[in-house]
């Protein structure tokens, strides 16, 4: 297993050999991308920022959980940082396992859960010149629980 | 009155402002500390899935906090 | 849609090529590898028999359900002929789509109806020298249906 | 008598020595037809998952077929 956050392109050639293993038959990938287009708007380039201590703890936690869910061999997820251009990858999860369907499962789960418990922030700066931070604008009409 | 020091990530740094302070605070509970800030900073806006940290460790919003502790307040995120 | 059979090793960087998509932010890639053991025997290498005028035509078949099923925008699938070493790709999928349940959905849709669907037979070559039409020998005990 | 064209492929052609042959066949249906090709071939054997294509698309084993077809026994695939 192994988790981490990077500020250059993510290298998809060391994610691959370090998913090579000759007892898994089954090799599942899911990459976010930057898409040109975001709720009707054009998209022009992504910002993340990412709290490094808390989204590497968290990150080895979630593919923890995943390898004790499924039986798979090795996983693999890599988070970028900084200013990304369409098309870049923002994040990629690789899990090898013996069997498809347990790498299937155990890669949904290391995305999902990554979407909603990594401390990662995305501002989106659209073409318009505007840029949002997501999520966050949009939320911002809405009451919170803990805010007496 | 406890001192802590207190750091803003992305959406809530813009809004303060400010990506970090120090203040004193009478707040017993991390929500009683986030409304403090609220009122002391005009664009800071509660948000519905924001998260708070307690010296690196995600904690409830209920939770109590001490004198010098380092609380982290995060907007939603927004990962992958 | 794109689906092949392929006697040479599958090309993944056309594979990627082909699924670059600014309007996608999500892609699943599913990769079929040789394993090194199949219930309890240790494999040395493998051999995929192919009948290609059906296999391509039930190939595209699967990919247009797929698309019709989910909003996908781009799928690949490519499948390997001929003999196979230990950790090479036997078939490749890949799919793109704007959010990452589509993508998800369609590629293990695709993967499970190539597996059941396409005239394909592997022979696996045992490290015992033995070597054994895959689901062939060891479903030859039971009767079929349609044998009055 | 319907004079037909059938091709073996993987453990099929295995058992019965041959990727193809020409027969002559009094059979109405294909799985009629796989019936006399067991009986020739003391090798073959009825496979549950094995599927028949006429003509080179898939049909049911109770199809019928005529004079000068191509008919295709597939053992179960294997794909993947």
């Amino acid at each position: 297993m192994s988790f981490s956050i990077t500020d250059t392109p993510i290298d998809l050639p060391a994610i691959r050999a370090a998913l090579e293993h000759h007892g898994c038959g089954a090799a599942v990938f899911f990459e976010g991308r930057v898409r040109d287009h975001n709720e009707g708007e054009a998209v022009d380039r992504l910002e993340y920022e990412v709290y490094r201590p808390l989204a590497q703890s968290e990150g080895e936690k979630i593919l923890a959980e995943a390898a004790e869910r499924w039986s798979i061999e090795r996983s693999v997820c890599i988070h970028r940082e900084g200013r990304l251009e369409l098309g870049e990858l923002a994040i990629v999860v690789g899990v090898v396992s013996a069997h498809r369907d347990e790498a299937f499962q155990a890669a949904r789960y290391i995305i999902d859960e990554a979407k909603v418990r990594l401390p990662i922030w995305k501002k989106e700066h659209y073409r318009s010149g505007e840029a949002h931070w997501v999520n966050c604008q949009r939320c911002g009409a809405h009451a919170h629980a803990h805010s007496g | 009155m406890k001192t802590v020091h207190v750091r803003y990530f992305a959406a809530f740094r813009d809004a303060t402002g400010r990506s970090e302070e120090t203040i004193a605070s009478a707040a017993e509970t991390l929500a009683e500390l986030f409304g403090e800030r609220v009122a002391a900073h005009t664009a800071l806006h509660p948000e519905a899935a924001a998260r708070v940290a307690l010296n690196d460790t995600l904690v409830d919003w209920e939770s109590a906090f001490s004198d010098g502790d380092e609380v982290l307040f995060f907007p939603p995120v927004a990962g992958g």
